[in-house]
C-alpha cells in the first residue's frame, strides 16, 4: 500500500536567459534605474548609519536588487506586497518615494511610518505596500490574510510576499502555504535563498536546501529562480502571478541571490570568505546587466551615467528632506498613537 | 425583556454582525462539527463556507490571516476553541495584531475580534488555564471579558465594530446562565465597568465568571447584614476603575476576585490600583481570590480546591471586614 | 533554471497482506489480546464516564487498535512513545497496567499519573512511555527532542510519535519533521489518519489529503499504510523502526484508519452519517483479526472466548482497583506538586 | 577580585556547566555567526556542532526539542536570541515545559534553561519588549533575571543545575555591565533576593537593567541625604519579597522600577505585595517606574520618553517622599 509521491506541479520552465534585446527599451531602463536606486539609497543609508544618523538594525538589500525589482514588476497597482526586515529594495521598487523613506531611517515624522517603524517597517497603504515586519515568517501569514480578503471581495488582485531561506524552517512558513492552497488563494511567495540565515547557512538550518521543493508538502506550483538576473526573476514572477490571478492557486518562486553586506550593520561575517563574497560580486547583478544593457543597444554608457547620477542627486535630496524634517510628536507615545479609537478612561490606565 | 442564555445572547450578536457583508468566521470545527460550545451551531448552513470559514488546527494561521483580512477591510472574527490553544498565536496577536497601527504610523487598522473561552471542569494543566493578565497587558490591544448575557451581545457587537483588534473572552461554564436581554438592537461601550450590586460595607472587583460567584458571596453575607458592592470591569484593557474606586472610598474595604493565578496575574494590577488610588481610604489590607498557583489537578476533589469557589469569596469578605 | 522537485525516499512497498500463519502464534496471540484489552478498557470507560465516575474529556480509540498495537509492537523495550489525548491504545499497547490507567481515569493516587493528569494524560517514565499531550502536534517537538537527548547519549534506542490527521496542518509538526531530518534523528513519526479532526473532515482542513506525502518537504522517507491491519501496521513500522535505529534518520507513516466513536464524550457527530460509521464497522480490524486467527488455525473459538473473558475480569477488576484506591493528597496543590525543587520563599509567592 | 563584563560572566559560566557532558547549548546563531551578543563566540570551535547546536529559526522547536532531551537526563541550555521571538515558544514553555512535573504526578522532570534577553535601541514596537510578567505568571517554571556580572554567573550555573526549567532573562544594554566576580566556584540560589544599597527613607524594589538604574538615582539622591535602599529581586519566580517588606516596614514608602509596561506587568504584583504585606506602614501609595504603555517607537526621542531613566526614578522617588 506504500505510495509514490506525485510530482509538485512545478510552473513551466523559465527556459534560457530572456534576451534584453526582446523586452520594451522603456521598461528595461526602468528596471535598471530601479536597481540603481536601491543600490546607491543604501549606500547612503550604510553612511548615514555610520554617522549615527539612523539607529537601530540595518539590513541592507545590496547585491539582491535584481530579485526585488524583478519580482515587483510583475505586479499591478492594484496587487499587494509584504515583506521582511530588508524591505528597502521592495519598497523602492513598488515606487515609494524616497524622501519618506530616507526621513524614516533619520525616525522624522515626515517618514513613511512616521519615524514609528525604522528601517525595519517601511509601508505605505495607499500603494497596498503592507509593510515590512520583522518576526521571521510570521508576516506571510497576514499576506495570505490581505489574499483571503481580496477573494472574499471578489477582487483579482494578487498578494506578493517576501521572505528568506531562513525563514522557510518556522511552522507559520507551512501553515501559509497550506491555508493559501487548501484556499486556492492569490499568492505569490518569494523566497530569497541569499544562502543564510543571518550567519547559518542553509544546509546547516535546512533539511532540503532548495527551498521551491518544499511546495511539494502542499501541491503547490512551485519554481527556483536565478533572482540575480532581473529580466528571469520578471518573468518567473510574471507566470506566477498570472497563476495565482487567474485562479490557479498560490505559487512558491525560489529566487537565488546572495546579499554581498553582512546580515545587518552589527555582522562580522564570521562565516564566510571575503573570497566567497569577492566571488559573487564579480557578477553584480547591476554591473551586469548593465553592460548586457549596454551591450544590446538599449542604454549609451552616457546615457547609463545621466541615470546614475539623477540617482545620486535625488538620494542627496532624501538626505536633505530628512535632515529638515520634524520628529514625530509625544501624540505617538499617548493612546492616541496606539489606537484608531482610543478610549480614556479613568484613571487613565496607561501611566498617563 | 426576554431571559437568554449567554450561548443565545452571543449567537443573536453573531447573526446581527453577520448581515455587514464583511464580517466572517474563522475557526476550528465552528462549522461541520457543529460548533465547540453551540455558539456557531448551524451557521454553516445559513451562511456558507465562504463566511464560515473551518480552518485546520493552525492557531497562528488563524490569527495571521484574521489579521491580513481585516487590514484590507474585512472584519474577520477569528475564533479560538480555548485560550489554551491560543498561546500557539501569541506572535501573530501581540506581534501583528497589536503593533499594525502604531508601528506603521497610523496607517492601517487591524478591526478583528479574536473570540476564546476560559474554563475548566477535570480537563487537567493543558486545558484550565486562564491568560488574561497577557491579554491585558498587551497595548494596542483591546481586552474585553464580560459576565452576562447582556453584556456579552452588548459587547461582542461593539468588538466587532470596532477599528481596532479585540479579545474576546468567554467562559465555558457560562454558555448556559442566564439573563435579561432585550429585542431591541443595542450595544454597550468598550472601557467601561458596572456596577451589579449595591452595598456599603464591601467593594467586590471581578469580571467574567466571577461576578456570578461574587453576587452568590453577596446574597450569603447579606442574611448577616453585610452589604457587598460589586463592579463587574467587563474590560481589562482599557482598565476602567472609576467606578471600582469611588466605590473604595465608599465602603474602605476591598477583595479582588479573579479567576487566575494570583502573581502576577490580572488581580495583581487591579489591588494595585485600588491601593494607589484609594490610598487615603484603606481600611484593611485588600484580600485577593485566585486560582490556588500550580497547573491544574485532574482529580475532581484537588480541582474543587484549586478553583475559586463562593464559600473562598465569602471567607475573603469576611476577613477583610474583620 | 526550473527545477523538478526530487522524489522523496519512499521505503519500500510493505507487498502484499502478509498472513497471519506466517507468524508466530505467541505474537499474534499478543496482538489480538491488547487489541480486545483495549477495546473492552474503553467499553468500560464509556460507561464510567456515563456514571460519572470519570470526567473531564474523554477520546476513545474503538476502532483504531489495529494501529498502535501493530505501530507499538515493533519497539523495543528501551525505545520510547510520545503520543496525543487519545492515548489509551499505546498506552495498554505499551504493556502499562490497567489498574493505574483505570484509576488515573478515576483520578485516584494510584493512577499512572497520580491522578493529575486524567485520560489525556496517561504516562510511565519507566516504561519510557512519556505520555499523552492535549496540545494537537505540538508534543511531536518533545519526541524529536528525546530522539536527539538519545542520540547525543549514543544509544540506540527509537522515538515512536503517534497524532492524527489534524495535527499535519499546524507549525509545529513541520518545524519537528525539519529538525528530525536535518539532524537525522531516530524518529517514526506515526500519523493516524482516521479522516477528520474533530468534526473537519481531511479534505477541508488539509491541502493535500495524503499526508505521508508532506514528507517530501524534508526528503523525508514516507509510507502509507493500512493502519487497520495490525500486521501491516506491524510490517511497516518494523521497517520504518529499523530505519531509524540504523541511522538514516526519520521516518513518517501514515497509518489509514477511522474512529468508531465521537471525537470525544461530548460529539454529536453531525459531520458523518450512521451508515458511514456502519460501513467502516463492519470491517471492524479486531473482528477480521480474530476471523483470520481463527481462519489460519492460530486460535480456537473457545480460546478467543477464553481470551476475552480474562479481560473482561481484567478490567472489571481494574474498576474495583480504581473504586478502592483513594484520591491523590493536597500536597499536589502545593509548591512540592509542581516543582521538583519547591523553594519557599517569604512571604509564599502561591497564596498558600 | 577580577572585574568582569556581564558578557564574560555569563561565559564563564557556560563553560563552567558545559565541563558536564549533558549539557548543551541549543538556539539561532549561537555558532557559525559567533553568537548574536557575543556570550557563546567561540563555542562551536571549543566544542563542536554536536553540544553547540545552531538551530533553524524556529523558536518552538528549540524549546521543544530542549525539553524533551530534559526529560530524558540531558540539561539542555536553548537560546532564544531575543525574547521578542519567544512568542513562538510560548506553547511549548507554557504547555509542557511548566506542566510536565505535575501533570504526570512527578513523574518526569525538565531541567533545561531558556535564556533569553530583553532590550530596545531604537529596534521599534516588535523588538523592544519585555514579557517578564507573563513568564513569572506560570507556576512550574522558574524565573530569573539577575542585574550584575556576579549574580549572572551565580545564577546561570544554579538555573543548570536545578532539576525545573528556567527561563533566564538578560537584558542587551547589559552585557557590558562590569562588576567584580571572584576566581573561586560559586553559584547564587534562586528565589533570593538581596539589597544592593542600604538605606532608610525610601525603598526601592527593582531588578535586573533597573537595578543600575536605581542605583544612579540613588547617588543624585544621597547628595540631597536622601537615602534609598535598594532591593533586587533577582528571582521572580518564586518571588521572595522577605527583604523588600522588611526594608518597607523601616521606611514606610516604596517605589518600583521595573522596566516593562505598568498594567498587568511585574510591577503590578510586586506593589501589591509591598501593600499587602507592609499595610501598616503606609505613609504614601507606592509609586511604579516603567514603559510608557505604548509599543516602542523607533524614533530616539519618542524612544526615549518611552523607556524609563534614571530622571523618571529620581522624580519618583521625590513623590513618595513628599
Ligand atoms: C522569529 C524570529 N526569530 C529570529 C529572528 C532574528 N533574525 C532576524 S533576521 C534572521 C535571519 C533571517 O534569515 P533569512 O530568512 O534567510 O533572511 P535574510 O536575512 O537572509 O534575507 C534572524 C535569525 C527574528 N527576527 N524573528
Ligand atoms: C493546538 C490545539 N488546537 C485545538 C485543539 C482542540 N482539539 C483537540 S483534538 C482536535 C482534533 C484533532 O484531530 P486529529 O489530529 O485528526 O486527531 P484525532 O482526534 O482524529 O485522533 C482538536 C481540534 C487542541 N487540543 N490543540
Ligand atoms: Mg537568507
Ligand atoms: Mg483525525
Amino acid at each position: 500500500m506504500a505510495q509514490k509521491t506525485a510530482q509538485p506541479d512545478v510552473a513551466r520552465n523559465g527556459g534560457g536567459k530572456p534576451s534584453a534585446a526582446e523586452h520594451d527599451h522603456e521598461l528595461l531602463t526602468e528596471l535598471f534605474r530601479q536597481m540603481v536606486l536601491i543600490r546607491r539609497f543604501e549606500e547612503k543609508c550604510q553612511e548615514m548609519y555610520t554617522k549615527a544618523k539612523i539607529g537601530g538594525f540595518l539590513h541592507l538589500y545590496i547585491g539582491e536588487e535584481a530579485t526585488g525589482v524583478g519580482a515587483v514588476s510583475a505586479l499591478r497597482p492594484e496587487d499587494h506586497i509584504f515583506t521582511h526586515y530588508r524591505d528597502h529594495g521592495h519598497a523602492i521598487a513598488r515606487g515609494l518615494d524616497i524622501n519618506p523613506l530616507m526621513a524614516e531611517l533619520f525616525g522624522k515624522v515626515t517618514g513613511t511610518s512616521k519615524g514609528l517603524g525604522g528601517s525595519m517597517h517601511f509601508a505605505e497603504a495607499e500603494k497596498h505596500f503592507w509593510g515590512g515586519y520583522a518576526i521571521v515568517g510570521s508576516h506571510l501569514l497576514l499576506a495570505v490574510g490581505v489574499a483571503l480578503g481580496m477573494k472574499m471581495q471578489n477582487k483579482a488582485s494578487v498578494v506578493m510576499v517576501f521572505f528568506g531561506d531562513g525563514a522557510t524552517n518556522g511552522g507559520e512558513f507551512y501553515e501559509a502555504l497550506n491555508f493559501a492552497q487548501l484556499w486556492k488563494l492569490p499568492v505569490v511567495f518569494v523566497c530569497e535563498n541569499n544562502l543564510y540565515a543571518m550567519g547559518t547557512p542553509l544546509e546547516v538550518h535546512s533539511s532540503v536546501t532548495e527551498i521551491y521543493r518544499k511546495a511539494c508538502a502542499f501541491d503547490m506550483t512551485a519554481e527556483r529562480v536565478d533572482g540575480n538576473d532581473v529580466l528571469v526573476m520578471r518573468e518567473a514572477a510574471l507566470r506566477a502571478v498570472e497563476h495565482a490571478r487567474s485562479g490557479q492557486g498560490p505559487v512558491l518562486l525560489e529566487a537565488m541571490t546572495y546579499r554581498f553586506r553582512g546580515h545587518s550593520a552589527q555582522d562580522t561575517q564570521k562565516y564566510r570568505t571575503k573570497e566567497d563574497v569577492e566571488k559573487y560580486r564579480s557578477t553584480d547583478p547591476i554591473e551586469v546587466f548593465r553592460r548586457t544593457l549596454i551591450d544590446d543597444g538599449v542604454l549609451t554608457e552616457e546615457q547609463a551615467r545621466a541615470i546614475e547620477s539623477r540617482i545620486d542627486d535625488q538620494v542627496e535630496e532624501s538626505v536633505r528632506f530628512s535632515e529638515e524634517s520634524p520628529e514625530p510628536g509625544v501624540e505617538w507615545i499617548k493612546q492616541s498613537g496606539v489606537y484608531a479609537e482610543a478610549i480614556a478612561v479613568d484613571p487613565p490606565i496607561h501611566g498617563e | 425583556m426576554p431571559v437568554i442564555t449567554v450561548r443565545e445572547a452571543l449567537r443573536q450578536a453573531l447573526h446581527e454582525v453577520m448581515e455587514d457583508q464583511s464580517v466572517f468566521i474563522i475557526g476550528e470545527d465552528i462549522g461541520h462539527y457543529g460548533s465547540t460550545y453551540g455558539v456557531t451551531a448551524g451557521f454553516l448552513e445559513q451562511y456558507g463556507p465562504d463566511r464560515i470559514r473551518d480552518a485546520p488546527i493552525a492557531e497562528a494561521g488563524i490569527v495571521g490571516l484574521a489579521i491580513g483580512a481585516a487590514m484590507v477591510g474585512m472584519r474577520p472574527i477569528a475564533e479560538i476553541m480555548s485560550v489554551n490553544f491560543s498561546l500557539l498565536a501569541f506572535d501573530q496577536l501581540f506581534n501583528h495584531a497589536a503593533k499594525i497601527y502604531s508601528m506603521f504610523g497610523g496607517q492601517m487598522q487591524v478591526p478583528m475580534v479574536l473570540r476564546t473561552t476560559n474554563g475548566w471542569t477535570q480537563l487537567s494543566a493543558t486545558h484550565s488555564q486562564s491568560f488574561d493578565s497577557m491579554f491585558a497587558y498587551m497595548p494596542g490591544l483591546k481586552v474585553v471579558a464580560p459576565a452576562t448575557p447582556y453584556d456579552m451581545k452588548g459587547l461582542l457587537k461593539a468588538s466587532v465594530a470596532d477599528p481596532d483588534p479585540v479579545v474576546f473572552i468567554e467562559h465555558t461554564l457560562m454558555y448556559t446562565v442566564k439573563g435579561e436581554v432585550p429585542e431591541e438592537e443595542y450595544s454597550v461601550p468598550i472601557g467601561r465597568s458596572n456596577i451589579v450590586r449595591e452595598g456599603r460595607h464591601v467593594t467586590v472587583v471581578t469580571y467574567s465568571r466571577m461576578v456570578h460567584l461574587s453576587l452568590q458571596a453577596a446574597e450569603i453575607l447579606a442574611k448577616e447584614g453585610i452589604e457587598v458592592e460589586i463592579v463587574d470591569l467587563r474590560t481589562l484593557r482599557p482598565l476602567d476603575m472609576s467606578l471600582s474606586i469611588e466605590s473604595f472610598k465608599k465602603t474602605n474595604r476591598g477583595v479582588v476576585v479573579t479567576e487566575d493565578w494570583q502573581s502576577f496575574g490580572t488581580s495583581a494590577e487591579i489591588a494595585a490600583r485600588l491601593y494607589e488610588y484609594g490610598f487615603d481610604h484603606l481600611d484593611a489590607p485588600i484580600a485577593r481570590v485566585n486560582f490556588k498557583e500550580v497547573p491544574m489537578p485532574y482529580s475532581k476533589n484537588l480541582e474543587l480546591q484549586t478553583v475559586v469557589t463562593v464559600d473562598r469569596i465569602v471567607h475573603a469578605i469576611r476577613s477583610v471586614l474583620k
